[in-house]
């Protein structure tokens, strides 16, 4: 059963301090499937995103019980080189966080420092691919120089989205990443999803079930910090198993 | 001690202690000496009291130790016998000149004519035995003017108070038979009596090289001040100085001894360290050099010694002669 | 060979070993996912390049403080120095010059002896260097073959440099703490040293100051009296008092104006010019102060029928004192006004309160805790203030109400019994480490309490 | 939209007496209060005016001392070689032994007398003691005068060259205006005081020794604390855990930004000095000593630069897979440096111009010549100032003024870069 | 016709610096009649809230064309006395600003800076009866000297009525006085507006639609710094004339 999904996570929970925030989650993410997580504020889809690529030791009271395994090597045992996974699971965050440099800087930093690209040709290459995946080439290509904190908010997640794609990542989190934008601009990243989603499995934390039930094959949905659902996308929108989750999606509360 | 002079424990420079009133004519020596013999390198020379520069000259030998002491008084027996202990066993003793201890005050002062009792009497702590009560200079001699007492001098760390003790308070203590008696009697008790200086705020202990005694007398007309004659002569502009029985502080006066506070300068050179650091026997010969009466010294104000004295100091540094200290007190 | 060959040598073997391990290792092949190399070529240049350096630097470190005496035994124990001076100095300046002459530093001798002991320094510095530089070498060289043999595509040479670099960070931090060490230590030390000779009751409450140990048994007037509450009175009197009464009125009320009614402009040439008051040394200040500042407050004095007055006075001190403390009071004031909530402000003028109302009714008692935390560490600063003291305040320790008298302050004391006179044994001496000693626990004291007050008054608004 | 219709109807509520602002009563207490409103105004201002006035009443009274510092009155002395006592062979000066035989010559003697010969008797009390030395630079240069008689311009005393400044007593101005008559005398610009050391004689003095000094210090202090003190910040504001040895760390640190500057003195004198027997009065231990100040000024502005650097890039560079020790180096450091500059600048201003721990560990002796390296005996910009304030010579008092000069531009200069780049680099993100 | 009218604002305009952000709007304000404010985020309500009583005065960049009458006269004309102004036309924040003093002193601060209370037996009355019309005073009497920043948020607001009150305004200003607070302040504080109006004329801005419905008789309706829709609240909810009223409103955007 577990040689089809690209990660597995297995009675995950997560703790801060002394306090349980993520309460036994199993789940599974796919390659080429956009996996939607929602939930109401402080459900904890943030901190369950974040043990998937260990952005979570930089919370130095964060604890983590369970395994995550990747292509089914525990993510979370000793020999791990945590820098090697987080180059494979990239990360999208909430509010588009560029590096003061420039554009293709940006873009350069991941391959540069993975050693995934020899020489000025091949970056060149490699930034022009992952900027035209991210649907951003056209628009900055003629000044590549500019500083990447000078774009519009659209353009600075899709910096970013191109940013994690050019140290060719295998899967993708992305939390929240069209909160702070506008719709014109969500539309266009969810769009890019849509596009990635043939490359990447991703994995994407959203408050607006609609953006879920139009990006997502599936859908998590948490609660208190437990998993209350998991499963096909249009199902559980439109036939929830659980009492809870319909009510959160017909908005009842959250 | 191989580890304070540097390399190896040797040392290629001259270094001198001692002596605020002797420093800036040992400085002029080294500065002089430093133009012209572009080999050596120039001595460094710190002001250090005459008292603490003994203390450190004495100390023992070696690179970390100087090379020279300033002194504006002769050398003590106990500092003499407390340098032998510490194997500072040959000095070369240098007479270089004479200094004033010159009492001053302002020129828009009242124009004081003191004796060496008039000052004992306003400076001691306990003149002739009993705690000084003196509040104005008509308290101790009602023939003085009505002005507070207040001396600027020098702190109990340097050779100008000692010359202070020596020259002054001792000769004005000694005036009055009783004390001389005590003086055979109880050796301890007449020094304390006689030497120790009141601590009440009349006297006012002032940094040592304090050129700003000058400033303050400007400010305070009524104020005295006990510094080198140098210093007078310098400031001519400000200060005047004071006659002391009748004899007032100049050249003349101090070079012939008659103004009480004249007192011979030295030098004091380690025997051991002569052949050891480069530049050290020059630097004594350029001091034979510049101490005679138109020399560059002179032009600083020192005070050049008797034709005699010159004469046998000069042999002195040319011979090296270690002193003997037997006659010193 | 010279060690500074030597030196060049081994940076420079670093050098090649960091490139050519960087080449063996941009060599690997390009895996994917985990497969990928581990480490970044040049990560795996720095390992090899520190293996070879690192312990050849700190031999090469060791054989430098060593080496000069196995030469100079070397030198010795030849028939040559069998008649050098006995004298252990004299003998060292001669062994000095030969190893000058040596070495080709200088040409001409001034000891005789030197020229002729010159070749067999030679032959030993010669000696010593190749048995330095052959350890050197092969330490770099085993260094270098032992990291060699490591890079390999999946060999973590990042964690291991990265580890390094971590330790020189935490060295760093914990210099802090040696230094503090160092302070307390060498104060206690010594303080205790003075406190066996002078008893701490005497000296924290005895009221008469007067150091005048004998440094020589036969000194003259030297009654030795340790009292120093005259000595704290005089810090106090000129630091929290007089520079006081000048900082925290022209420093809050400049602060107040910049903030609350200086057009941006104006604030934003003003406040640097402020800020240069602080940057002026404290020797110029104590020039200033003794020789315009006091001067002219005597003439005042005297016009005014106080006769007594010094031209040290404690008030011209502590004027200068205050001066230099504005811009650190104005600019403390200026944080704590700007942390009250500018809805405290809003609230103020809606009500129809005048600027002025609003500041000294609702914005300073806000601001107070603030205020007063940063007029701590302002004390703090001026006690600790030394030049401006030693050159314009006394050295009379009067305990005096008088701002015209001169007094003496604890840095003054320290400052007076240390130049010069650098012996250890005098209690005069040594009273200027207890001295130093309260000095530092009472700033300590007061900065912590300073930074409390500010610290927690700070949270209240965030 | 005023056309809008009827309202509702008010509610019960007793008809209201409003506040009669118009009042006489009221409108004196409101002309009241305005005047105190601009009593308080004026007061705030005044504040700041005061502190400006006496800014820049100190710096003009130094200007208006020192500015005199920096010019000296020469003498044109005509000095005919082959009327003095001097016995030098032209030919003597060509070879090898040059040095030393301008050294035997009595050059000095041969000066006065030459100015004893153009000015009478008095006329050795119109040059500088180191006149002389203007004369030997003048044989050195051409060996050939000897025999003629030259002009050489000699620096005046100090007597002249205040008199010249206008400020001696009558007897001196006499000799003055004297001497001015035979127009000889020339006031200029005093080279010589920006490129000699110290000296026992006003005229000769010079800044270049101490100036070098301070150079030498402040280069052992900012190898020392630059990187400690960056290196000490990175770790206590990104890697340290929190527990309580990161506790004691900082609190150390900001204490010891707050000892008082002449502890840090005692510290160098017991244990650079007397424990470790580092050389005394050299610009080593001097450097070390101030070193130990400085670190925690610059720890603590380094990490309020790095604390505001926002998370976000950290989480950015993590997010991609850099190591943490990468994105420090990579990210914040850079991000950061602006800031760590400027408190690195302050603090060395601050250490720059520090006296007092200086004095206890000997940098306070008569040194002539310019440090060569960091071990040999030293001072600094300072300290002279503090030695030259109690000089005996009258001609020191525009000397120390005028190194203050030199100090205040050179720190001003440093605080003035520091603001500006605070200015410039100010960033919020 | 203006006679009728407390306030008048016409053609009134602001800039911030270069920036409109208040285009041409005139609006009249009654006594004994709560106006509302509404429109979306960024559009100017508190803006032109702050011209009521020149509180703009305190942002240096700000600059305010068109006329303002208070009962007739100019309150921008240069004679005009802000301090008295400002006690005619009181303020009450979003967020509750109590002074860091004790509560008797919050509320006597006003009077005692106006000299409206002779002695302390007087003062005592007033402010009793400025605590009592902003129905705090039965919470709070018992412990006068405690600081009003230990209030809870709904008591403190009150508490920011209370001290508007007490300088006796004739019109109250308040932007967004709820927004801070939880339902039942929120239910204290309309109920209080209810009950004041009786007495002065108020202005509110409120985000919230219900509360305007609730509380006004008179509602204006903002949009990007023009004044779209003024009239009777009523009116305005039911059958706005505006389109962009209407979708406003309904919640078609905002
Ligand atoms: N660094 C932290 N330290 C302590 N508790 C935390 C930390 N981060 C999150 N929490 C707590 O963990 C729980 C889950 O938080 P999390 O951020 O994962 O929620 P979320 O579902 O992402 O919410 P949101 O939708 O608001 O982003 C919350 O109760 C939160 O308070
Ligand atoms: N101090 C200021 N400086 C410059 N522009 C400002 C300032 N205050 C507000 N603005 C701008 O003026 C416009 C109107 O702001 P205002 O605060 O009046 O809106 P609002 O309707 O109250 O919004 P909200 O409902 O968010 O409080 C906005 O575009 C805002 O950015
Ligand atoms: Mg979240
Ligand atoms: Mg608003
Ligand atoms: O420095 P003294 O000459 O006074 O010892």
């Amino acid at each position: 059963m577990t040689t089809n999904h690209k990660m597995i996570a297995r009675d995950v929970s997560v703790f801060y301090g002394d306090k349980k925030a993520i309460d036994s989650v199993s789940i599974d993410v796919d390659m080429e499937n956009v996996t939607a997580f929602i939930g109401p504020s402080g459900c904890g889809k943030s901190t369950f995103l974040r043990t998937l690529n260990r952005m979570n030791d930089t919370i130095s009271i964060a604890r983590v019980e369970g395994t995550i395994e990747l292509d089914g090597e525990d993510i979370y045992a000793s020999g791990m080189d945590v820098v090697q996974l987080r180059a494979r699971v990239g990360m999208v965050f909430q509010k588009p966080n560029p590096f003061p440099k420039s554009i293709y800087e940006n873009v350069a930093y991941g391959p540069r420092i993975h050693g995934l690209a020899a020489g000025k040709p091949e970056m060149d290459q490699v930034v022009e691919k992952s900027l035209r995946r991210a649907g951003l080439w056209d628009e900055v290509k003629d000044r590549l120089q500019d500083s990447g904190t000078a774009l519009s908010g659209g353009q600075q997640q899709r910096l970013c989205i191109a940013r994690a794609i050019a140290v060719d990542p295998e899967v993708i989190l992305m939390d929240e990443p069209c909160s702070a934008l506008d719709p014109i601009a969500t539309a266009k990243i969810e769009e890019l999803i849509h596009e990635l989603r043939g490359r990447y499995a991703i994995v994407i934390v959203t408050h607006n079930m609609q953006q879920a039930a139009r990006v997502s094959q599936r859908t998590a949905f948490f609660h208190l910090g437990t998993l209350v659902e998991y499963g096909e996308t249009s199902e559980i929108f439109t036939n929830p198993r659980q009492e809870k989750t319909k009510d959160y999606i017909t908005g009842r509360y959250g | 001690d191989p580890a304070t002079g540097g390399a190896g424990g040797a040392r290629d420079q001259v270094k001198i202690v001692g002596s605020s009133t002797v420093y800036p004519f040992t400085s002029a020596v080294a500065e002089t000496f430093g133009r012209n013999n572009p080999g050596f390198k120039t001595p460094v020379v710190e002001s250090t009291g005459t008292g603490s520069g003994m203390k450190l000259f004495c100390a023992g030998v070696g690179a970390g130790h100087p090379d020279i002491e300033n002194a504006s008084r002769r050398m003590k027996k106990s500092e003499f016998e407390d340098c032998q202990k510490n194997g500072v066993k040959d000095i070369v003793e240098v007479q270089v000149g004479i200094d004033g201890l010159a009492l001053i005050e302002s020129n828009a002062g009242p124009k004081m004519n003191l004796t060496v009792e008039d000052v004992y009497k306003a400076i001691a702590a306990n003149p002739y035995g009993k705690p000084n009560a003196a509040k104005t200079w008509k308290d101790v001699n009602p023939a003085l003017p009505a002005i507070a007492i207040k001396v600027f001098g020098p702190p109990s760390t340097s050779g100008t108070r000692d010359s202070l003790a020596e020259l002054i308070l001792d000769k004005g203590c000694n005036k009055n038979p009783e004390m001389e008696a005590l003086k055979k009697s109880d050796a301890d008790k007449h020094k304390d009596i006689c030497t120790k200086v009141r601590e009440d705020g009349a006297y006012v202990e002032s940094g040592e090289n304090d050129n700003l005694i000058v400033q303050k007398l400007t400010a305070n007309p009524d104020a005295i001040g006990v510094l080198g004659y140098s210093f007078l002569e310098e400031n001519l502009k400000d200060v005047r100085g004071i006659a002391i029985n009748g004899v007032e502080p100049t050249y003349e006066t101090i070079a012939g001894f008659t103004y009480p506070g004249a007192r011979a300068m030295f030098i004091y050179v380690k025997g051991a360290h002569l052949t050891a650091i480069p530049g050290l026997k020059e630097f004594l010969a350029e001091y034979a050099n510049a101490w005679t009466p138109g020399g560059y010294l002179a032009k600083r104000g020192l005070i050049a010694s008797p034709d005699a004295i010159r004469a046998k100091n000069a042999e002195i540094v040319q011979k090296l002669t270690m002193m003997t200290g037997a006659d010193l007190s | 060979m010279s060690l500074l060959a030597i030196l060049f040598l081994v940076l420079g073997l670093g050098l090649i070993s960091w490139i050519s391990a960087r080449m063996r290792a941009s060599r690997f092949v390009r895996g994917v996912g985990s497969d990928r190399p581990h480490s970044l070529p040049s990560y795996h240049g720095w390992y090899v390049g520190l293996w070879v350096t690192i312990p050849a630097l700190l031999f090469l470190a060791v054989w430098a403080s060593v080496s000069p005496g196995l030469i100079s035994q070397a030198v010795l124990a030849t028939p040559g120095a069998a008649n050098l001076p006995a004298f252990g100095m004299e003998r060292a300046a001669v062994l000095s010059e030969a190893r000058a002459i040596a070495t080709g530093a200088v040409h001409g001798g001034f000891h005789a002896q030197a020229a002729s002991l010159a070749p067999a320094y030679r032959t030993a510095i010669m000696h010593y260097g190749l048995i330095g530089a052959a350890v050197t070498l092969i330490l770099a060289f085993a260094g270098g073959a032992f990291a060699f043999t490591k890079v390999r595509s999946d060999f973590r040479a990042r964690t291991r440099v990265e580890r390094l670099v971590m330790g020189a960070l935490l060295i760093a931090s914990l210099i802090a703490i040696l230094t503090t060490i160092g302070i307390f230590g060498s104060l206690v030390f010594e303080s205790w040293r003075f406190f066996n000779m002078v008893s701490p009751l005497e000296f924290l409450f005895g009221t008469q100051w007067s150091p005048q140990t004998a440094i020589r048994a036969d000194q003259v007037g030297s009654s030795g009296a340790f009292g120093a509450v005259a000595l704290f009175w005089g810090t106090i009197f000129i630091g929290a008092i007089i520079a006081m009464i000048v900082a925290i009125p022209l420093g809050l009320m400049s602060a107040v104006y910049l903030t609350q009614y200086a057009k941006p402009s104006t604030r934003r040439w003003v406040k640097p010019i402020l800020e240069i008051l602080a940057g002026v040394p404290t020797v110029v200040y104590g020039y200033f102060a003794a020789l315009t500042v006091a001067p002219a407050l005597r003439d005042f004095a005297v016009m005014i029928g106080i006769s007594n007055a010094s031209s040290e006075s404690a008030l011209a001190a502590g004027i200068v004192m205050g001066v230099m403390i504005i811009p650190f009071v104005s600019s403390m004031a200026d944080d704590s006004i700007a942390a009250v909530p500018q809805s405290m402000r809003d609230g103020s003028l809606a009500m129809g309160a005048t600027p002025s109302e609003t500041i000294r009714k609702v914005l300073l008692p806000a601001a107070l805790p603030g205020v007063v935390g940063g007029v701590l560490l302002a004390v703090s600063r001026a006690i600790g203030e030394t030049m401006i003291v030693v050159m314009a305040a006394g050295l009379a320790a009067n305990l005096t109400l008088n701002p015209f008298a001169s007094v003496t302050t604890v840095t003054t004391q320290i400052v007076q019994l240390l130049t010069g006179d650098q012996e250890f044994e005098s209690a005069k001496t040594l009273a200027a480490f207890a001295l130093g000693l309260v000095l530092f626990i009472v700033t300590l004291l007061l900065n912590i309490v300073a930074l409390r007050v500010v610290k927690k008054y700070r949270e209240a608004y965030d | 939209m005023t056309e809008l219709a009827a309202m509702t109807p008010v509610p019960t509520a007793p008809k209201r007496i409003p506040t009669d602002w118009k009042s006489d009563l009221m409108q004196r207490r409101i002309r009241k209060r305005y005047a105190s409103e601009r009593r308080f105004r004026f007061i705030g201002l005044a504040a700041v005016s005061l502190s400006v006035a006496f800014l820049a009443f100190l710096l003009i009274t130094m200007i208006g001392n020192g500015a005199r510092g920096f010019t000296q009155t020469d003498i044109r002395l005509p000095v005919n070689f082959a009327q003095t006592s001097l016995m030098l062979d032209p030919t003597a000066l060509t070879g090898p032994n040059a040095e030393a035989a301008l050294a035997a010559a009595n050059i000095q003697g041969a000066t006065e007398e030459a100015a004893v010969a153009a000015f009478g008797p008095d006329g050795a009390d119109y040059i500088s003691d180191g006149a002389w030395l203007s004369v030997r630079a003048a044989i050195r240069k051409d060996p050939a005068i000897l025999g003629k008689t030259v002009d050489i311009a000699v620096p005046a005393s100090t007597h002249i060259d205040i008199a010249a400044k206008n400020g001696a007593d009558p007897e001196i101005r006499a000799a003055y205006q004297k001497l001015e008559a035979t127009g000889r005398l020339s006031t200029g610009f005093n080279l010589n005081f920006l490129t000699g050391s110290n000296s026992n004689d006003p005229t000769l003095v010079g800044i270049w020794g101490a100036f070098k000094g301070s150079l030498l210090t402040m280069i052992v202090t900012l190898l020392l604390a630059f990187p400690i003190g960056v290196l000490a910040a990175l770790y206590l504001e990104e890697y340290a855990p929190r527990n309580r040895w990161t506790d004691l760390i900082e609190v150390s640190i900001n204490n010891l930004a707050a000892v008082p500057s002449i502890i840090f003195g005692l510290l160098g004198l017991a244990v650079f000095l007397n424990v470790m027997h580092l050389p005394r009065s050299a610009a080593l231990v001097g450097g070390l000593t101030l070193a130990l100040m400085t670190m925690p000024v610059i720890v603590i502005a380094g990490r309020n630069a790095i604390k505001s650097v926002p998370p976000s890039i950290r989480d950015a560079a993590l997010g991609i897979g850099a190591s943490p020790v990468q994105v420090v180096f990579h990210h914040v450091l850079p991000l950061a440096l602006p800031g760590i500059l400027t408190g690195t600048i302050i603090g060395m201003a601050r250490a720059l111009g520090e006296t007092a721990p200086l004095l206890m560990i000997g940098m306070r002796a008569f040194i002539p010549a310019p440090p060569a390296g960091i071990t040999d005996p030293a001072t600094v910009l300072p300290v002279q100032i503090y030695l030259w304030a109690d000089e005996v010579s009258r001609g020191f008092v525009e000397k120390t003024s005028a190194a203050i000069i030199v100090l205040l531009v050179f720190l001003l200069s440093m605080n003035g870069l520091a603001i500006y780049l605070r200015n410039k680099f100010e960033q919020r993100w």
